[in-house]
């Protein structure tokens, strides 16, 4: 048999949200210990080793050490994957670089701000390479070991690049602008199988968007079903605050 | 009232089971492009015209479109040339003589074979369209007596890129055959045209009434290669090309290859050309 | 005896977020025992300023993974009462139900991954796989059931989906309620039977270290107080939820990017072992049986004993749920619609415990329903400035320990707590108004 | 062929001995003011008086998700999905739907037959129901009266006090064998209702019109308010594009194949190797669907792919209106035909 990839898992500015839910596989953990070998996870054990084969990196990069951390883990890896929204686009985390760092700061740490140094939040890809991404705010399980398994079986892994629209109407979901929420939905990129709207909440977008988004006929939408124009930003930027893309009309 | 054909269930077809082939060799051309030669499994013939392709799949990876790229033989096998660019030809890629795969088709419609009889051929192939294009150029070689010239154009980035090498040399010494041909980029090594392919028609000596010219290529070199074409006088009934669209399903279900009302995988993906005119997303 | 002693520990393993224990001892002189947190600050405040009161639980959830629940509830609950939205008893019931999954994951997460290798000394639970594969096995299961509790009602464990302002945007069948009662019943009630087993022969194995301090939680008359009550400490009595900012003094130290907190002495514990101090005539019989067994008898001062309070917690809360299952299906289930009408627009305050200690959230809102201000204090940061003070008291008296074993205490020292740092960073007291 | 009176109280009667026949699918109640087909458990919680279903029937014979294939990748073995007839009874479609399935039975049974969605279509029974136009529904533009009975094999026509049973083919007949609780009806069977939406053309017209619609800058005046998520197509009954991806399980020795439906108003649906997209714009996107519904299969199977129940728009987020784009489209060919027929007549002069 061959043997297994010895796999890490770090984590940088995030809630630890995605770490967690890696421990949350009850049912699948064993079965996924049959086919790589965890040789370092702060958040789980002690050991630590020099180098490794998958690394899986939750969380984004906003202080000079962080960054320091990404390169040297990016040196010690052959692959390397970003876990979540933090680490695949900076998240909610990248909502205060619409912000001045320093005015923020200041709101939290008022005149002893200068003690805990900030960058932007932004996502691992501005740093290093990225071999690949799992999306989400969390990223779900399903799309976490689907992921794992294709690496595993010598498969290069394909994301979905369409809206969680298409998600939500496989499920035969009721659209929640029906009952007057507004939903992120349309310009979300999908692969959580429209958690949100299966569970009759709007979709916050925590996903990041699709590529090539109509951004403009987005905030049309949030606009033309009751938001202010600030209000629709905001709404954009929940989770989107990094995302440069556009579409061609 | 819509036409339903009212059929039984002894029609219906199993449209998406593949059969299983063999790689009985490899042949690497290119950094990024292998020749495979397969043979189904259940010894039968694929019997395809020049110009079809199948839907080739890899269980865990799913299936892609390709082009068969030999002559229709009765010997049981066909032979592939695949490009490495996604996920699923990185896959192809990793496999060797001895592991199978599946097969579905061939499909599509391919060069006329009794429409190009008595003519002269005119091969326009670019990068990778040489591939469908060889499986006709090699099917004129098998039956040369029922066709007149037969001229073949080929033009690839640099000399690196050139595939079939034993057979373009082959093609170069068979005083039966016209061969020309050009990269984009010259280097030391490269004796030859330094072009993109449409300076190799202008000096042909062509009989315009008698020519059919076969293209394939890179969807941004047809519209050069037409003008050029149309500059010299060739009519455009006498223009046969092959267009690529993303496929699923090769059997005129998925919709994903459609251009306007035609289905590449069906009507496909040759295509006469005045045809190809009506269709107008097509180029 | 030692006189000198220089211990830096970066990035301790298996605790939530990034801190680093040092110590030093100078000719017998101990000039530094602390825990640094050296965890990114996300700044949380900024995010929250302008944002609708749809928002506010949605974005506080995020500040940890861990403790999503904790604060997506406690956030709910202070923008409710800041904009007088009441919500249904079966909201309430859900919502405690809730409260119970994500205890129980939580307790379980840190009594077996976390903790349970220290007992054993072993550097994680992977080796246990091999060596005791059917406690593992046993704690997953425990630990997939209270996912799937919060899975179940509130659409997903981690950042819960269905609880909004107002109630649920969708509620569970009655079928899926039967369903975890009756996995409730076959399976976690063995399962909490042979936990208290399996901790009883590790039990050994924690040190024996007492530091009497303040305890500080919810207390109220009805039930073992986790969703609501008054504000309760050990050394100054009760407190209504308004004056929490009196309890909490929150301040900034140099060697932590989460504040400190302190009341009555130099600090407070918060936890398992703060609510177990104060309500343990509250537990049910079954759980107060597993105290007993544990030997967990209050008021405990050995705060290495957490780890055995979260137990007796899992107890409590495993049964509990069944009764509260109980209540909702002889009520029968109401597919009820959140009120998300204000009444009024103003400050909420709201004071809820969650697996790490008690938690508080105020937020002030404008016309509009957007937030003008925010505040947030989080369970770690407070127990930080008393994790402080127990290594103060405890480095002398094991200075003459081999120093690979110090350091081992000092470790599980801190884990005891099961510290959440991620909180503790993320959210610092502030007010933006501007 | 016989009709019947059927009273609002026998409704469930009549629904309760459908069940013993076979299993009924209906329309229920979902979530908070939608409907979905389900299969009926219990007759009294069907809904006949709805107004239209999240997804149509078309959901039973192709699908959202199919498993195509499974495989072994130890030993390269493979075998096709069992596919099972439906065998059952639909009851409360409405015409647009019917209609729908039988495009959907053109489009799967021309060129090459194919199985799956044959094999289901086999032995089911289609219960029409007649519906009241809300602003959405435009069917009678495209030829579908809501009493058309096309397709079904019995037909409830709504009245003040219950419905009109009408016995459409033997087999509706049959089925009502062993239902006594009927007086028959003599006289004219309702046949239209009131549109609130229109489309300003006959359809002979529409043929014309989107010959020279192909240029209209109306696709990119559209694109710019549409996001391009997909949803019109994938709410639509005659779509049927699907795509196709593997998964290997965790076990890594076996997987499947599986295919989805798909929508030509994602980007990616054109999307080859190396990045090219063939409609790029979204504005070629939005033509092609329309098209597709007006033009392109229509030419051949003469009769429009839209049957007009409104789908698109009613679940359009960005409120794009087919109807409009149509009508829009009308209104411009009227313009240029009168241009061009003051120019005929100024050349008369
Ligand atoms: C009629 C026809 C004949 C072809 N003949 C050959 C040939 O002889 N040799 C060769 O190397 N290539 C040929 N191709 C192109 C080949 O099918 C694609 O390169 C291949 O599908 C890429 O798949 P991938 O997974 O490696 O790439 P990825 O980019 O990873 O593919 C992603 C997805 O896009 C689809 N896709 C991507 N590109 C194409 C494409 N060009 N056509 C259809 N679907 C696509 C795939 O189905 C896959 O699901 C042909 C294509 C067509 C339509
Ligand atoms: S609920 Fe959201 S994701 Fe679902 S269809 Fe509506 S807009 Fe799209
Ligand atoms: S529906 Fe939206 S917010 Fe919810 S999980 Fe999916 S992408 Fe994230
Ligand atoms: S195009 Fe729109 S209105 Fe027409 S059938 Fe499809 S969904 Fe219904």
């Amino acid at each position: 048999m061959k043997s297994k990839p010895r796999v890490a898992v770090f984590d940088f500015t995030g809630c630890e949200g995605c770490e967690l839910n890696k421990l949350n596989f009850e049912n699948h953990l064993l079965d996924i210990l049959d086919h790589i070998d965890i040789v370092e996870w702060r958040e789980a054990m002690d050991d630590q080793v020099a180098e490794y084969d998958i690394a899986f990196v939750e969380g984004s990069i906003s202080t000079p050490d962080c960054v320091e951390r990404i390169f040297d883990i990016r040196n010690r890896t052959k692959v390397l994957i970003a876990l979540g929204a933090c680490a695949v686009n900076g998240g909610m985390n990248a909502m205060k670089n619409k912000q001045s760092l320093d005015t923020v700061r200041e709101i939290v740490y008022g005149e002893d701000k200068d003690l805990f140094p900030t960058l932007p939040a932004l996502p691992l890809s501005s740093y290093v390479t990225v071999d690949y991404e799992v999306h989400g705010c969390p990223m779900t399980q399903k799309e976490f070991l689907q992921l794992l398994t294709s690496i595993l079986a010598g498969k290069k892994p394909v994301k979905p690049d369409y809206a969680v629209c298409v998600e939500c109407k496989l499920d035969e979901n009721e659209c929640v602008y029906g009952k007057g929420m507004i939903c992120m939905g349309p310009i979300t990129r999908a692969g959580c199988d429209a958690l949100c709207p299966s569970f009759g909440q709007y979709c916050i977008g925590c996903r990041g968007l699709v590529p090539h988004p109509n951004k403009e006929a987005m905030i049309n939408i949030l606009i033309e079903n009751g938001l202010s124009i600030d209000d629709a930003e905001k709404r954009m930027d929940l989770y989107n605050s990094n995302e440069k893309d556009v579409v061609l009309i | 009232m819509i036409k339903t054909v009212n059929i039984k269930p002894e029609n219906f077809k199993e449209l998406y089971f593949p059969t299983l082939a063999e790689i009985t060799e490899v042949q690497q051309f290119t950094e990024k492009e292998k020749w495979y030669k397969l043979s189904l499994l259940d010894g039968s013939n694929l019997g395809h015209y020049p110009g079809q392709f199948v839907e080739v799949s890899i269980f865990g990876a799913g299936e892609a479109p390709i082009s068969i790229t030999s002559a229709p033989n009765s010997y049981g096998s066909f032979e592939l040339c695949i490009r490495e660019v996604g996920m699923f030809t990185e896959m192809i890629h990793k496999m060797k003589a001895g592991d199978k795969l599946g097969i579905r088709g061939p499909f599509g419609q391919g060069f006329d074979v009794n429409e190009l009889y008595g003519k002269d051929i005119l091969i326009i192939g670019g990068g990778i369209g040489i591939v469908p294009l060889r499986s006709l150029i090699n099917y004129i070689l098998d039956h040369r007596q029922d066709y007149g010239r037969l001229i073949i154009t080929y033009g690839a980035r640099n000399s690196k890129d050139l595939l079939f090498p034993e057979e373009l040399e082959l093609w170069q010494s068979n005083p039966d055959v016209e061969f020309h041909q050009t990269v984009d980029y010259g280097d030391e090594s490269w004796k030859g045209n330094v072009g993109v392919i449409t300076t190799l028609i202008p000096p042909l000596d062509l009989d315009l009434k008698n020519t059919i010219a076969c293209i394939t290529g890179p969807p941004i070199m047809y519209k050069f290669v037409l003008l050029t074409l149309q500059s010299k006088g060739l009519q455009d009934d006498n223009i046969y090309m092959s267009l690529e669209r993303r496929m699923k399903c090769g059997v005129g279900k998925c919709g994903h290859c459609q251009i306007n009302h035609s289905y590449v995988c069906q009507d496909g993906p040759v295509y006469h050309y005045p045809d190809l005119k009506l269709i107008r997303e097509a180029i | 005896m030692k006189q000198n002693l220089d211990i830096k520990v970066k990035h301790l393993t298996r605790v939530e977020g990034h801190g680093n224990i040092v110590v030093n001892m100078n000719s017998g002189k101990l000039e530094k025992a602390q825990l640094e947190i050296v965890e990114a600050p996300r700044y949380f405040e900024a995010m929250l300023k302008g944002r609708s009161f749809h928002e506010a639980a949605i974005i506080t959830s995020r500040i940890c993974g861990i403790c999503s629940l904790g604060h997506q509830i406690t956030s709910l609950k202070a923008t409710e009462n800041a904009l007088g939205l009441e919500v249904s008893n079966q909201t309430i019931l859900l919502r405690k139900l809730l409260i119970h999954g994500a205890l129980i994951q939580s307790n379980i997460l840190h009594a077996y991954f976390l903790a349970a290798p220290d007992f054993l000394n072993a550097g994680s639970v992977f080796p246990l796989i091999n060596t005791h594969p059917d406690v593992v096995v046993r704690a997953l299961r425990m630990k997939r059931l209270a996912n799937d509790i919060g899975d179940i009602i509130s659409g997903r464990a981690v950042h819960p989906i269905t609880p909004v302002p107002g109630g649920f945007t969708k509620i569970p069948s009655e079928a899926d309620l039967i369903e975890i009662k009756r996995r409730l019943i076959e399976e976690a009630l063995p399962d909490v039977n042979a936990t208290v087993e399996t901790m009883q022969a590790l039990a050994g194995a924690i040190p024996n270290f007492t530091r009497e301090t303040e305890y500080i939680s919810l207390k109220n008359d009805n039930d073992y107080a986790m969703y609501d009550g008054k504000i309760s400490s050990t050394d100054t009595g009760l407190y209504p939820d308004s004056e929490y900012l009196k309890i909490t003094n929150e301040f900034i130290v140099p060697h932590s990017s989460s504040k400190h907190a302190k009341n009555n002495r130099s600090s407070y514990m918060v936890g398992a072992l703060a609510r177990f101090n104060n309500n343990h005539d509250k537990l049910l019989p079954e759980a107060a049986l597993a105290a007993a067994a544990l030997g967990l008898v209050a008021p405990n001062y050995n705060p290495y004993m957490n780890t055995i309070a979260q137990v007796v917690e899992v107890a409590h809360a495993v049964y509990d749920s069944i009764n509260i299952i109980d209540t909702l299906l002889n009520d029968g289930l109401k597919n009820e619609k959140p009120n998300q009408s204000p009444t009024k627009y103003g400050t909420g305050i709201s004071v809820t415990e969650v697996p790490r200690g008690i938690l508080f959230h105020e937020y002030s809102y404008d016309r509009q329903g957007r937030i003008t201000a925010a505040n947030c204090i989080i369970p770690t940061g407070q127990n930080l400035a008393n994790i402080d003070d127990d290594m103060k008291k405890l480095v002398p008296e094991i200075i003459d320990e081999a120093t690979e074993e110090i350091i081992h205490k000092l470790e599980m020292l801190v884990r005891a707590y099961d510290p959440c740092i991620s909180c503790s960073v993320h959210i610092v007291d502030v007010e933006f108004v501007e | 062929m016989n009709g019947y009176y059927l009273s609002q109280e026998n409704v469930k009667d009549f629904i309760s001995h459908l069940m013993k026949k076979k299993t009924v699918y209906a329309p229920h109640a979902k979530a908070d003011h939608s409907f979905v087909f389900e299969e009926v458990v219990d007759a009294d919680n069907v809904i006949l008086d709805y107004v239209r279903t999240l997804n149509s029937i078309k959901k039973y014979f192709m699908p959202s998700r199919e498993v195509m294939l499974r495989y072994n990748l130890d030993d390269n073995s493979y075998s096709i999905e069992d596919v099972e007839p439906v065998k059952g009874i639909f009851l409360g479609v409405h015409s647009y739907d019917m209609q729908a399935v039988l495009r959907l039975d053109h489009s799967f049974s021309h060129g090459n037959p194919e199985k799956n969605y044959l094999t289901r279509r086999l032995d089911n029974i289609f219960i029409g129901t007649s519906f009241t136009p809300d602003n959405f529904h435009f069917s009678s533009s495209v030829n579908i009266q809501p009493h058309k009975t096309e397709g079904f094999d019995l037909f409830m026509h709504k009245t003040d006090r219950g419905y009109v049973l009408e016995e459409v083919t033997k087999t509706g007949s049959d089925l009502m064998k062993g239902f006594d609780q009927l007086t028959k009806f003599h006289g004219e069977y309702p046949n239209s209702e009131h549109f609130k939406s229109h489309l300003y053309a006959p359809q002979e017209k529409l043929s014309k019109v989107f010959e020279e619609s192909y240029d209209n800058p109306v696709w990119h005046e559209i694109a710019q308010k549409c996001v391009g998520c997909g949803t019109c197509n994938l709410a639509c009954p005659t779509c049927y594009c699907f795509d196709v991806e593997d998964h290997v399980d965790l076990s890594l020795q076996s997987g499947s194949r599986e295919r989805r439906l798909d929508s030509c108003m994602l980007r990616g649906f054109t999307e080859v190797a190396g990045g090219e997209v063939f409609r790029d714009r979204l504005a070629d996107r939005i033509r092609h669907r329309v098209y597709r519904k007006f033009k392109y299969i229509s030419d051949s199977a003469g009769e429009p792919w839209c049957v007009g129940c409104g789908r698109c728009t009613i679940y359009c987020t960005a409120g794009i209106s087919i109807v409009d784009i149509v009508n829009r489209l009308v209104s411009d060919y009227d313009k240029k035909q009168i241009v061009q027929d003051s120019d005929m007549i100024a050349a008369w002069d």
